[in-house]
């Protein structure tokens, strides 16, 4: 039942918005229906937590450790962001970036996205997951795009083709799968369906699901952002509104790797060898190291810290590579911990561009003297990032870091040398930013900080201290990855 | 939590909530300079003060242990306390109550961050570093040893405004989370693929010879960053200068402490084995690392770079006295161990009383003229007697005079190394006395560094007009002064008992201590009586008493008659406080005898040059042949990576397809 | 002696990747316009085919959705936009085309060397057109490469939706019906956005030329 | 462990050593004076500069602070403390379990520390000159110092002074090698730690070449004559070492008092002929730049250090 208020309301506020969405209390509806959302994913969740998994009775839609806290998690980004681009959006309003259709535009797309992107995690059905995750690319498309600038058309152009044609790959990929699970399952709806394809993994033929995963690798992970399908990351990212890059590092890559973990367990069900693990390992490292050495170059605010997205995807990919209890829980966390801190980044990296009207860094000064808070959520995000205790990124590095040193311990030099090559990067060009001397501007609206902190504050948590029932999901959901 | 009597961990934690409340209570009223400097400052000094009583508590009782509600599932926080942690619980305590006090009267308007925030961030260090002691697990230890980076960084640039001040800060954060990493995997290699990561698991893994050899590496290279052994010592004479003065005592005496108890605890306790050459590289590093800190600190101009340098030497000679120990364990000579081992944790309690109590002199002295360079400074010790006198003990101690506490530590050393001859290895007998050669070299260039820095800062004329109104350093200074100087003074005449103290940390992790063999508190005498005994006590009564004696008799033979006049001017009647020896000409000596270590510019003036001008700048080779061509290597692989992204759509649809391609390939 | 459907589906199959081939080497956007719908048809018809010969009911849909999808709104979709840009220009390629053929040969080879294991499980009656399709679609992908210009480029990528609803009929008789809806459904919103992408550009660049988009990358 | 003899003999030493440091200074004058052909002023001279120096009042310069004062009488202090340690009549000195070898160096380096800061104390361009130059030649002497001592402590298994006499006195009398290296090292530092010719003259008078006399500069009265009774000190100090180290036979065993009356004369006859050999040294050679100095003293270093490697290859 929550599972059809979790996706129905974001399909209403879709379409709300699309008629409602340039009037003044668009934006206040655009956050309602977005805590509306959460409201129903936590009804959910409590619900998940008092009788344990669960699927409709048309076996369409399922509810089990892997995705509950992802689903939480998304509707929690979407509910803060749609928080934060309130004042945003109407800050970027008054410096005439936008006119009444674009915004109309922007909210039922943000609305749509994220129906989108819940529908990838609640359904049970391998085929609607690919169509669910097209879907996704193509409103993000279309809210790249949205101020219509040359450079925001080119990243949209490029975001579509590279991954539409990803995806395509992935779509092939699923056809495999098909092909492989009916002759086990029978045709029909149901041999798509994860809950049955994973009982039947270890029957599966190898050869089609080793062709298939090369394809869905290469498929869903361009939208994972693996080096070398990294391409139109950094520019969608960079081009286009701060909530969009938000919810893009924070949730659509999540979601992309989660269907990338999906695929895997089945193939490893059915190869019974590590191949899988070891070409998510090869591309996680590959990841890794190049998006690090990126980062030293970059001028825009936004774009690096994209790079850092394709950083940590790579660190995360690396650790579902690498497996076992403790990599996957990990992976998991790191998941979890990633998408909170890089979006709270994107909110203060957003209104630190705003007031200094650039997101060339070298332009942006002394943030802690004109507005001490998106200096310090700035700093206090670009510390938790770089995996500095006592915040949640460093306890899932930590556990990434210490498992690979016994078992891969041929990848630690690598890890050890882009982490910190990452770390003189990034702060590198933060500490300038926050620190030191100004000329900033006053905002015509006030910022929002409550989302910024709120994110901060939960990743300081779970670096020390992680409840009990998360714990629980983290462990079963790593169980279920192997 | 606990029940019964107060435990010394449950002190020692207690401890650490008293401190981040009184952090929180500066957060609160972050302008209210009078509240955060009269009250909760010294708060924080006597609560330190209670943690090293807990500290020397703990030391007598055996090892205990305490589980917190907090971490990963998996892995709550442990702590434990055993005479190790105890040990330097007890100098982190005495050293801080010292500092603290100082830091109350020390604190400014205007400078930089707001002092609440400057509470916050001081609090905040001290109970990280009191935890990083404490921890008994990797993950707590790393939590607790990244926040104290982290909390140092924030004090370093607490005067942000300056760009060299932040760019010693990132130095200083970068080195640190480096050395951090490389200790993470080194915890990664000890928890032996078990995946627990408590030490208690750790201490029960066997290793191989490979994986204990990447341990050690990696544990020499992680703390070695923190401690500032060459050549990761980059960031230490920039830091220190960088930062407040008791932030750079804190830093140099007690930060590096922890860096040191990193060492001892991995290589003494968790890891469960030792190898002679091991002990070698450790000396070889140690050695080095003092030499260069000394030949350097020798060579600036700044007075607190000088001491950072110095700081440099001492934790060399630590590490110096560690590799014997270490060599000493591994021939299982363990009372030799013992001996080496007492050295070292004397010299790193030593080096954290008189280096806290310099640093905080030229804290004073910077407040009172607003001068950091040498070469501006001079006749202090008229100006502010109180900061001369108690700095001139500090300096008697660093340059490791009797009767102070700075000889005590060598001496002890110097025995260690005159046991080696024991040593089942030729080789070793034969490097060992070069070894003590250059120990001994180093000594005595601390003394030629140490006259520099007091007779170029205290003595002399003023160099500069407006040293005339320094004035000296209020009662909250004093005290904190006269307490760090009372340490350097017991320490050095009552070493029997320090002894006494260390010996329940040697007796934990060598399971032999040293004793001392000639009974009574008079002597100091590790090994036998006849072999070697120091009575420090007895030495300062009876220079005390000759001094004395040959005062009185010559004012009851003859008179005490003096008369005032002006210094011989070599016929030369125009002489200025300018034409006193500088502190470049000072390090002249040094820089003569020790050329090859310097990266030296010369500017000789010309003999025709209307206002003739010699310039010299000295600089460190390792930046040329170390660091600078990392950077460049990191900015050539960016270039290349850089050629992946040039804007080409189909390039990148390539780049998909061929990847598509050769993973096909891979599958067939 | 193959039964008749598996031959004629074999014929479309070959007549399928003629097609992937001639796009490849077409010179002109009308033309290649044109292709494309021959090959949405013969994609519809083996459709039928399949249903036909297996009686499968569902794929008679399927075929039908494929005929009207992109046979005839795409393509009239594509012919409004060239004529509303006036785009008449000849397609200029990055590649010249004798080695565009090498490459695409090269490809034929790799899929079916890759699809023949998987055909030999196969049970459909159109098991041996697996390495067609698959051919076709790294054919396709080959074109989005060599193209330089917007509008080639996303008829490579609609060639390559086609060549994947062809594997999916052929190697399985269809995907689910739920699943080709979706996937039509989105083939079609994401025609209509590029179309409306097309002007967008065109006003931004005044062309089509996607060599102006090449400002986005790293110094 | 303190017996009554041995404070006796403690106590004898001290005041002989308080009593003779001058003669010895005087004696050497007077050798070179006469190896140069000339009529010296008589071994007595120092003396009578005492006496003179005593009586006159001290003129201190407007800068100075009390750390200028009271330098010479720690000076004075250290000095017979030195004394005190060195074993020069008998080895049964209660002393020497309060310092042995390493704090006799630390007790030395502690004295030239005090004197380069007075010296620093008043400003002159000439005090921070000396200072600087007596610390260089610290610091490159007091090593080859300890190494010296060490090669003696090494073959007796102890850092106590006496105690490594004892040693040395019952070896049956064999050719140690490492001794003859560390000797020579010895001497080198003897030359340079007390300001004598070829690293400085103790005699001369231009300020430009002068190391510890540069240092002194400022001083008068009572605190020179202190601070030139040190010094006279430290070169018997020195001279006591290089016996006890080198020639040690006649010095008393244990607390026999028959052996502490003749050991007396024995450390007098061994006195005047080092002396005369000191003597000989100086008028030989030629004082060098102050430059050469470190290589001097680097030799000397070398020197100490083979002698321990010759040590361990050949002796143990």
């Amino acid at each position: 039942m929550e599972i059809f208020f979790v996706l129905g309301s974001p399909l209403l506020g879709g379409v709300l918005l699309s008629l409602w969405g340039h009037r003044k209390f668009a934006a206040e509806l655009n956050s309602l229906m977005s805590v509306a959302t959460f409201a129903a994913a936590a009804a959910l969740t409590v619900r998940v937590i008092s009788d344990g998994p669960m699927i409709t009775p048309d076996e369409q839609f399922f509810v089990d450790p892997l995705n509950v806290f992802l689903v939480a998690l998304t509707a929690f980004v979407s509910m803060t962001t749609s928080l934060f681009s309130r004042p945003y959006m109407r800050i970027e309003q008054a410096h005439g970036k936008l006119t009444d259709a674009r915004l109309r535009l922007y909210h039922s797309m943000y609305q749509l996205f994220s129906f989108t992107m819940l529908l990838v995690l609640l359904t049970n059905n391998m085929g609607i997951l690919w169509v669910a995750l097209e879907a996704a690319t193509l409103t993000t498309v279309l809210l790249v795009s949205l101020y219509r600038t040359p450079a925001s058309l080119e990243a949209a152009w490029k975001y579509f083709i590279l991954c539409g044609v990803g995806i395509a790959q992935a779509l092939f990929g699923t056809i495999l799968l098909y092909f492989a699970s009916e002759r086990v399952l029978g045709s029909g709806g149901g041999a798509l369906l994860w809950t049955h394809l994973q009982h039947v993994a270890g029957s599966l033929e190898p050869t089609v699901m080793s062709l298939a995963f090369v394809f869905l690798l290469v498929g869903y992970g361009t939208k994972v952002g693996l080096v070398p399908l990294h391409n139109w990351l950094p520019d969608a990212h960079a081009e286009g509104p701060t909530p969009v890059s938000a919810v893009l590092s924070g949730l659509l890559l999540n979601v992309a790797l989660y269907a990338l973990i999906r695929c895997k367990v089945l193939v490893d069900g059915a190869l019974q060898t590590p191949f899988a693990g070891n070409l998510m390992m090869g591309f996680g490292l590959l990841s890794v190291v190049v998006a690090a050495f990126f980062l030293s170059r970059q001028r825009d605010i936004k774009r690096m810290f994209a790079y850092s997205s394709i950083e940590h995807m790579g660190l995360t990919t690396f650790a579902f590579g690498m497996g076992g209890p403790i990599a996957s829980f990990a992976g998991l966390l790191h998941m979890t911990v990633h998408s909170l801190t890089k979006s709270a980044i994107f909110f203060a990296a957003g209104h630190a561009a705003q007031k200094s009207g650039t997101q060339i860094m070298d332009d942006i000064r002394g943030l802690i003297k004109v507005n001490p808070t998106i200096g310090w959520g700035l700093m206090l995000g670009t510390v938790a990032i770089l995996g500095m205790p006592p915040f949640g990124v460093f306890a899932s590095e930590f556990l990434i870091l210490t498992s690979a040193m016994r078992q891969q311990p041929w990848a630690t030099p690598f890890l050890l040398v882009s982490l910190g090559v990452a770390f003189a990067a990034i702060f590198s060009k933060v500490q300038p930013m926050v620190f030191g001397d100004t000329n900033a501007k006053r905002l015509p609206h006030p910022p929002a900080l409550v989302p910024v902190f709120a994110h901060l504050l939960i990743v300081l948590l779970l670096g020390l201290y992680i409840p009990p029932y998360l714990a629980d999901w983290y462990r079963q959901a790593a169980k279920l990855i192997g | 939590m606990i029940d019964g009597p107060i435990t010394p961990l449950a002190a020692s934690l207690a401890a650490v909530i008293a401190w981040l409340a009184i952090a929180l209570a500066g957060v609160m009223f972050p302008k209210n300079l009078r509240l955060v400097s009269h009250v909760l400052f010294p708060t924080g000094a006597l609560v330190a003060l209670a943690l090293a009583a807990a500290g020397w508590s703990g030391l007598a009782q055996n090892a205990e242990t305490l589980i917190l509600p907090l971490g990963l599932p998996d892995l709550p926080f442990h702590l434990r306390m055993d005479a190790l942690s105890a040990f330097f619980l007890l100098l982190l305590g005495s050293v801080t109550a010292g500092v603290s006090v100082f830091a109350a009267g020390y604190l400014r308007r205007g400078e930089g961050t707001l002092p609440g925030l400057q509470c916050l961030y001081y609090h905040v260090f001290i109970a990280s570093m009191t935890l990083v002691l404490l921890a008994d697990d990797a993950y707590a230890f790393m939590v607790f040893w990244e926040t104290m980076a982290l909390s140092s960084y924030f004090l370093v640039t607490s005067d942000h405004r300056k760009a060299e001040i932040r760019s010693a800060g990132f130095l200083y954060l970068l080195v640190a989370h480096v050395g951090a990493v490389a200790i993470l995997l080194c915890f990664g290699v000890l928890q032996g693929g078990t995946g627990d990561y408590t030490f208690g698991a750790m201490r029960e893994v066997q290793h191989t010879a490979f994986w204990g050899g990447i341990a050690f590496g990696l544990a020499l290279f992680g703390f070695g960053a923190k401690a500032g052994i060459v050549p990761l010592h980059v960031w230490l004479p920039e830091a220190h200068p960088a930062a407040p003065s008791p932030v750079s005592a804190l830093m140099s005496a007690v930060m590096l402490k922890t860096a040191v108890y990193g060492f001892l605890r991995v290589m003494f306790d968790l890891l469960d084995m030792q190898v002679w050459w091991w002990g070698v590289i450790v000396l070889a590093a140690g050695l080095v690392t003092a030499l260069y800190g000394v030949v350097f600190s020798a060579v600036q101009s700044d007075m607190k770079r000088l001491l950072a340098y110095s700081s440099v030497e001492n934790i060399g000679l630590v590490f110096v006295a560690a590799g014997l120990a270490i060599m000493f364990r591994a021939y299982d000579m363990h009372a030799l161990a013992a001996l080496a081992l007492t050295a070292m944790l004397y010299h790193a309690l030593n080096h954290a009383f008189f280096k806290s109590l310099l640093f905080l002199a030229t804290g004073s002295v910077l407040h009172a003229t607003r001068e950091r360079a040498l070469g501006k400074l001079g006749g202090l010790i008229h100006r502010m007697p109180w900061v001369a006198w108690l700095a001139l003990v500090g300096t008697l101690a660093i340059a490791g005079l009797p009767p102070l506490n700075g000889f005590v530590s060598e001496w002890l050393l110097l025995q260690a190394f005159l046991f080696t001859p024991g040593l089942p290895q030729n080789y070793l007998n034969m490097l060992v006395p070069v070894a003590a050669a250059a120990v001994a070299l180093t000594a005595a260039l601390a003394g030629y560094v140490m006259v520099k820095f007091y007779g170029v800062i205290f003595l002399g004329q003023p160099r500069e007009e407006k040293l005339a109104e320094a004035h000296d350093c209020g009662p909250w200074e004093r005290v904190g002064l006269v307490w760090l100087a009372a340490g350097c003074v017991l320490l050095g005449v009552l070493p029997v008992y320090v002894i006494g103290m260390i010996d329940s940390v040697t007796h934990t992790l060598l399971g032999r201590s040293l004793g001392n063999a000639a009974q009574g508190w008079l002597y100091l005498a590790p090994i036998h009586a006849d072999r070697a005994s120091y009575g420090p006590f007895l030495f300062l009564v009876v220079i005390v008493v000759v001094v004395l004696l040959a005062f009185l008799a010559v004012r009851l033979f003859y008179h005490g008659r003096i008369r005032r006049g002006p210094a011989w001017d070599c016929g030369f009647p125009h002489q200025t406080a300018r034409m006193q020896d500088t502190a470049e000409g000072f390090g002249q000596p040094v820089r003569q005898v020790f050329e090859p270590f310097f990266r030296m510019r010369r500017e000789l003036p010309d003999p025709f040059d209307a206002v003739p001008r010699y310039r010299v700048s000295v600089e460190d080779h390792l930046w040329y042949w170390l660091y600078l061509p990392v950077a460049w290597t990191a900015d050539k692989v960016t270039s290349l990576v850089t050629l992946l992204q040039r804007g080409r759509i189909s390039v990148y649809l390539m780049y998909s397809f061929c990847t598509l391609l050769l993973l096909l390939l891979f599958v067939r | 002696m193959l039964p008749l459907s598996s031959q004629v589906i074999n014929l479309l199959a070959a007549i399928l990747l003629l097609l992937a081939f001639a796009m490849l080497t077409q010179r002109r956007i009308l033309s290649l316009i044109n292709l494309f719908a021959l090959q949405g048809l013969t994609l519809a018809l083996s459709t039928a085919v399949v249903a036909w010969s297996t009686g499968q009911s569902h794929l008679y849909w399927s075929a039908l959705v494929t005929f009207a999808l992109k046979v005839v709104v795409l393509p009239w979709i594509l012919h409004r936009l060239i004529r509303r840009l006036n785009v008449k220009w000849d397609v200029e390629t990055l590649l010249n085309i004798p080695t565009t053929m090498l490459i695409g040969i090269v490809l034929v080879i790799l899929a079916f060397n890759l699809a023949l294991p998987i055909s030999q499980l196969a049970g459909t009656i159109t098991k041996s057109t697996l390495g067609i399709a698959m051919a076709s679609m790294l054919l396709a992908f080959l074109m989005m490469i060599t193209r330089s210009k917007a509008v080639p480029q996303v008829i490579g990528f609609l060639a390559m939706e086609n060549a994947l609803f062809f594997a999916a009929t052929s190697a399985t008789y269809g995907m689910p019906m739920v699943v080709e809806l979706g996937i039509a459904l989105d083939v079609l919103v994401g025609m209509i956005i590029l179309g409306v992408f097309f002007f967008q550009i065109r006003e931004r660049f005044d062309s089509l030329d996607i060599r102006h988009l090449e400002k986005l990358k790293e110094e | 462990m303190i017996s009554a003899s041995g404070v006796a003999a403690q106590i004898t030493e001290l005041f002989l050593a308080v009593a003779l440091a001058p003669l010895m200074t005087g004696w050497v004058n007077q050798c070179r004076a006469w190896l140069q052909n000339k009529s010296g002023p008589g071994p007595l001279q120092p003396y009578r500069m005492l006496g003179k120096l005593f009586q006159k009042e001290s003129v201190i310069a407007y800068g100075a602070s009390p750390l200028f004062r009271i330098t010479p009488y720690i000076l004075f202090g250290g000095m017979c403390l030195a004394a005190a340690i060195v074993p020069t009549l008998a080895t049964d000195l209660p002393f020497n379990t309060a310092a042995d070898a390493i704090a006799l160096v630390g007790l030395f380096a502690l004295v030239r520390v005090f004197i380069s800061l007075a010296a620093m104390d008043i400003g002159t361009a000439f005090g921070t000159l000396g200072a600087r130059r007596e610390m260089m030649i610290g610091f490159l002497a007091e090593p080859a110092l300890l190494m010296v001592l060490f090669t003696a402590s090494l073959i007796s298994q102890s850092t106590s002074l006496s105690i490594t006499v004892g040693k040395l006195l019952q070896m049956d009398l064999a050719i140690y090698p490492s001794l003859a290296f560390a000797g020579i090292a010895f001497t080198m530092v003897l030359l340079a730690e007390n300001a004598r010719i070829p690293i400085d003259n103790p005699a001369t008078h231009l300020e430009l070449t002068m190391i510890h006399e540069a240092m002194i500069l400022e001083y008068s009265g009572r605190h020179l004559a202190l601070i030139e009774w040190a010094a006279s000190l430290k070169l018997f100090v020195y001279a006591c070492i290089g016996i006890a180290l080198f020639l040690p036979f006649g010095i008393a065993q244990g607390g026999d008092s028959l052996g502490l009356i003749l050991a007396l004369p024995v450390l007098v006859a061994k006195l005047a002929v080092g002396g005369a050999l000191l003597a000989v040294i100086e008028t030989v050679s030629a004082k060098m730049r102050i430059f050469r100095a470190p290589e001097f003293l680097g030799t000397a270093f070398l020197l100490a250090v083979l002698g321990m490697l010759v040590h361990f290859l050949l002796e143990s």
